[in-house]
């Protein structure tokens, strides 16, 4: 296995698809000689020409639009948007177009499109720039939402996002992209759908996803110390939510903690709870606990932004709650 | 790239010397087809046999019928809600029309989507979008797909007077005008965005004008002259096909109904006696008297083609009323793909 | 008090406010000479001119965004949207312009705009033109979302609403335009983040608000029958969301149903759910069960859209699972 | 209403006999300001003190300055990101501004903001607004607001080259133009957007046309020459007040820098030839050249200018620096309004 960062497991990712379909193009601001904004599309315009790596616009609405068109009639586009806080200008497309196609034509049109780049917060962008999303995508019948933790995952489930016949939000991150982590050397792909566990654990449950894991799995390691073994689950799909393994995990700790880098309000962690309180009401021994982001705009000081985002010691004290243990 | 200055509609070929007669009987056929479409339409709205929201084409016929006759088979036609017109003149089923108006399993989209979602992927007609300017991106993109795989197709996009003051307009105009995409993009100015006259919406009345924006031609024709739609988009077809770029064509026409059922024809935004003016311009009447002046059809030949078409019209509405509703079960299906992907 | 329509009593508090404060106008598409396309401005223009009674093009971004900026220097638009559907095109405006400017200001710009228009769906509007967003809005600190149910409560909050120096997300309801109801005749506000007890009953809360409140309280009255006694909470506003109410109805009944137009994952159900295992867990003898949207785009066939919406019948359901009467 | 024919930046007034002479020296003080304090913001940044992103403003000066003083105290300024600059340029005080880059509780948005959302309402400097195009509608926002108050208040809205293929851009200049609300747009015109040149984002090259398209002038003018900056601004703002209705004015400049700190000057997407040359017209080069000939300054002046700026500049960045951070319970406040509403 070859180590590599987040942005090369994407970029190989990129890579081989682009190389093994030739309806499959990118296109994005800044995605082709300049290589992405991230550099996620590194080389790529060298390989394939600017007919498949195109650059475009500032014009989130329109080019989204324009993907969506394309996969209407049978290409496979992935539209990188620079981050998922541009992508707000685009959900009428998102949503209205991409998500609804297939059910509003009776079956006739799909949309096999990927639409990904950096979601949530990076360092100090501000309450414009440091927003995640997911829960919103998450609420919308139709569209698949993917959100890798790992390089490999990263890789794996890119790969068959773009293989995937439903429109699929990718979110990456900022903050991930140096990321380093093994990567298998043979082709491979993840099921998108599927959660994954982290680390076993038989006294709590951390379910928690892309920027939340490490934490997360940081926590579970300070609480190790202490005499408390935290297993962590990486959903790795928000939509479709991997229900089976979120509930064998209530099953076998009893205690759940759900952490994520977003809002509180309706998150992605209160549909999670709802779940759990619906199919494992008699299993649970304690209230599941949310750690999530301050409700507030993201703050620029930062000082207030380390106390606005979910981090490790959010989450040990989470757990230690759980576990009537603070 | 130089912006080609827009010209008031100076088709290279005269209609004076018929290059169409042959279609012609076709068009005026089609023309009396989607206005007793939508007159039954209307109707069986008022009977409460077709639901939601559902916006008439009475008025516009030559404006869609002109243009669409300029197509290859392959060409992707979409456009907004107001479609049943189109879909028709694309050569959408008048049963697979009406069935989708009565929400029946035997409708063009199964019942799913309705007056505002027409979808027929064996002629390319690819909806019915209800956003305001949502399927102006999407016209580009088919365009986009077509110069990806070095295809031949032209898309035709259609869209509203008001909806040239959306933002989606500006961003895929632009687009189209810098990669030079096979597209064309029809306004259907019918002089209302539902109450709002154009002057009081756009900044200026003459939208061809905006193309100059994006580095492609502006044109403006009569909406009501169906000969001179094809022609003008003919060349504008034909320009996107020879890989020359998008062309902005402002079709003045007319909307003798309200803006969807709901709606008066007149009364409140406009006048009775504006109304009745328009009518004056019937592109129905107009076309016939073109044709009669050419000695190509005769009255017998009008009576013929009501006839047939009321007999087409006739059945549709009892072939839709006689279909079944989508089974229950169609509520989850369609939502995502039952294979899942490649 | 008078008896009037849900359309009248908004009609009634715009013009109130309007003669009350110069710095009130109406903004958007229709507003003016069409008396709106709801007819919900019916004479305000004759009544205030076009000065204060303004029609817009079709550019939900850009005069959202126009009155973020009247708003911003002092002014206190209100900007409709002729459904919640379309503004989606303006959710940059909103989420990264209104919500997000006093924070990002340090505090020296307010924007008090209201947002107004009909949210949901109605009848065979199929499947863009049926969509419930509360919980998108509700997602994001810096916003308020009110959803009154009844006359009275639209009146009394939309006045709230425009008296209220921060932007609000105020949602209406097509199908809640024409019910009628009693309206006091002297002047009177409602406080935002009141929920109201619409219904009294000890044996299980249903927790509703906008439209599915008259299922509910129709539910309520299917279940007396049946010997169960059903409390009816209306939220009437999202966020803030009134959890002092909703704790105390569950600390009487112990059981719990949430009703919502919406979709499921991640909707305002979630939230409640979160709320009340977090806050409640002991006191709930039963999972609390969501009422919502099947998880599909809206059909148009009317048979199919009644089978995907949530209604009386599916509320008495739940209610008698969570009574374990099943 | 017809559009008044564009014209490339033809200013009643001429530079020759010189109507803003008082002014100048104040002009040239406050490019040299930008300039200097824009280096230290970069030597900052990558000492780490400024954190996220930080845009400089350093080579586009003369555009600012010549804007911003053709305004009156009460009227309205709102920007992009780039926008260090404007703010000084507008008067907000360099420790404000620095302190703000810093993250600190003194600075103009008590540190909540940073370098993208600088504001400050007793000057009416309105943002720092980080979504290309966001900042439009607003602008066009204040100037609706001051035509409701009937004050003779004036809106000025920056924004680059990009921004103006994006969708606010047409559909806010569409509603400036048919309310001919008082606002005044500047398209400050670098070249790119970020990594891409200005030709493979836009139809047309000449972003002044697209006035045409919203009924009112367009104007083109040297982004680099101060003083003709101030005359075509000045045009501008006059004819708004006057209740003529808004301009766009698209001034054409340079950056001398990346896009923001994490972009190199050169290299990538534009050469080191191309930036050395853009370097031949610095805007306060030309300027104090022009001063010069005109007799207007000497050396010493000069000299005095740059040490006075630089004090200015130390200053702020001691300040900045000794500023404590925010109150930790700063994180909630200012979400929503202590008091509710009115
Ligand atoms: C973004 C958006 N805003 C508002 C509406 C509501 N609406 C539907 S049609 C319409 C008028 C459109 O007028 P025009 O584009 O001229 O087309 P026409 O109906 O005249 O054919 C409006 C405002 C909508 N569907 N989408
Ligand atoms: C809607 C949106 N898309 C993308 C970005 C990322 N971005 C920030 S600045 C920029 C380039 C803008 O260029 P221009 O408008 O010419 O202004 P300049 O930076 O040259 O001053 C981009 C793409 C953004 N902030 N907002
Ligand atoms: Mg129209
Ligand atoms: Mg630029």
């Amino acid at each position: 296995m070859a180590t590599m960062t987040y942005r090369d497991a994407l970029n190989a990712a990129l890579r081989e698809e682009m190389q093994r379909d030739e309806d499959v193009f990118l296109m994005g601001e800044e995605v082709a000689e300049y290589d992405g904004a991230y550099k996620v599309s590194r080389g790529l315009l060298a390989e394939f020409g600017p007919k498949r790596v195109v650059d475009t616009p500032i014009s989130e609405l329109g080019f989204t639009g324009i993907g969506v068109g394309a996969a209407m009639v049978g290409l496979r586009p992935i539209v990188e948007v620079m981050t998922f806080n541009f992508a707000l200008l685009a959900l009428d497309q998102i949503v209205n177009g991409a998500a609804k196609i297939r059910y509003m034509s009776g079956g006739q049109i799909g949309c096999p499109i990927v639409i990904r780049g950096p979601g949530g917060a990076a360092l100090q962008l501000a309450a414009q720039h440091s927003q995640a999303f997911e829960s919103w995508y998450a609420h919308i019948p139709g569209l698949t939402v993917v959100m890798p933790a790992t390089p490999a995952d990263a890789k794996g489930l890119l790969k068959s996002s773009i293989r995937s016949d439903d429109p699929v939000i990718f979110i990456e991150g900022e903050m991930l992209y140096n990321v380093k982590g093994e990567v298998p050397d043979e082709e491979y792909l993840i099921p998108i759908g599927k959660a994954d566990v982290k680390r076993e654990g038989g006294d709590a449950t951390i379910i928690c996803h892309s920027k939340t894991v490490t934490p997360a799995l940081r926590a579970a390691e300070t609480l190790a110390a202490d005499g408390i073994q935290a297993e962590v689950i990486d959903l790795r799909t928000i939509r479709p939510l991997d229900t089976e393994a979120i509930l064998a995990s209530v099953a076998k700790t009893h205690r759940v903690v759900v952490a994520e880098e977003g809002w509180g309000f309706a998150g992605v962690g209160a549909e999670v709870v709802d779940v759990i309180q619906r199919e494992a009401f008699d299993e649970l021994d304690a209230p599941v606990i949310r750690v999530h982001q301050a409700d507030v705009p993201m703050p620029y000081n930062k000082h207030l932004e380390r106390a606005a985002k979910a981090d490790a010691p959010k989450i040990v004290a989470a757990v230690r709650r759980v576990c009537y243990r603070d | 790239m130089p912006t080609s200055s827009p010209s008031k509609s100076t088709p290279k070929r005269s209609a004076s010397s018929p290059p169409f007669a042959s279609e012609y009987r076709d068009w005026l056929r089609m023309m009396v087809l989607i206005r007793r479409f939508e007159e039954k339409a209307g109707e069986a709205y008022s009977l409460g046999q077709i639901g939601g929201f559902c916006h008439l084409y009475i008025g516009q016929e030559a404006l869609g019928v002109g243009s669409i006759s300029a197509l290859a088979p392959d060409d992707y036609v979409v456009s907004a809600y107001r479609e049943h017109g189109l879909a028709l003149a694309r050569g959408m089923a008048p049963r697979a029309v009406m069935a989708e108006l009565f929400g029946k399993a035997t409708g063009c989209s199964k019942g799913k989507g309705g007056s505002m979602h027409l979808f027929d992927t064996s002629i390319n007609f690819m909806g019915g979008h209800g956003i305001v300017g949502g399927q102006i991106p999407l016209g580009a993109g088919f365009a986009f797909a077509a110069k990806y795989r070095g295809t031949s197709q032209v898309s035709l996009t259609f869209f509203g007077d008001a909806a040239a003051n959306i933002g989606s307009f500006h961003e895929t105009l632009n687009m189209a005008g810098l990669w030079k995409l096979p597209c064309v993009f029809v306004i259907e100015n019918n002089g209302y965005g539902m109450g709002t006259a154009i002057a009081r919406a756009a900044a200026i009345s003459d939208l061809w004008q905006r193309a100059a924006s994006y580095g492609m031609p502006g044109v403006e024709v009569d909406g009501q002259d169906v000969v001179a739609v094809r022609l003008v988009t003919e060349e504008a077809v034909a320009r996107a096909r020879e890989g020359d770029g998008p062309t902005l064509i402002e079709a003045r026409t007319f909307r003798y109904v309200g803006h969807s059922m709901s709606d008066a024809a007149s009364g409140t935004y406009r006048s009775k006696e504006e109304l009745e003016a328009s009518r004056q311009r019937d592109p129905i009447v107009l076309f016939e008297e073109k044709l009669r002046g050419l000695g190509l059809i005769a009255d017998g030949d009008i009576k013929a083609i009501e006839d047939e078409v009321a007999a087409v019209v006739a059945d549709a509405v009892q072939f839709a009323d006689a279909s079944p509703d989508p089974d229950p079960s169609e509520l989850t299906t369609d939502v995502y793909a039952p294979e899942g992907g490649r």
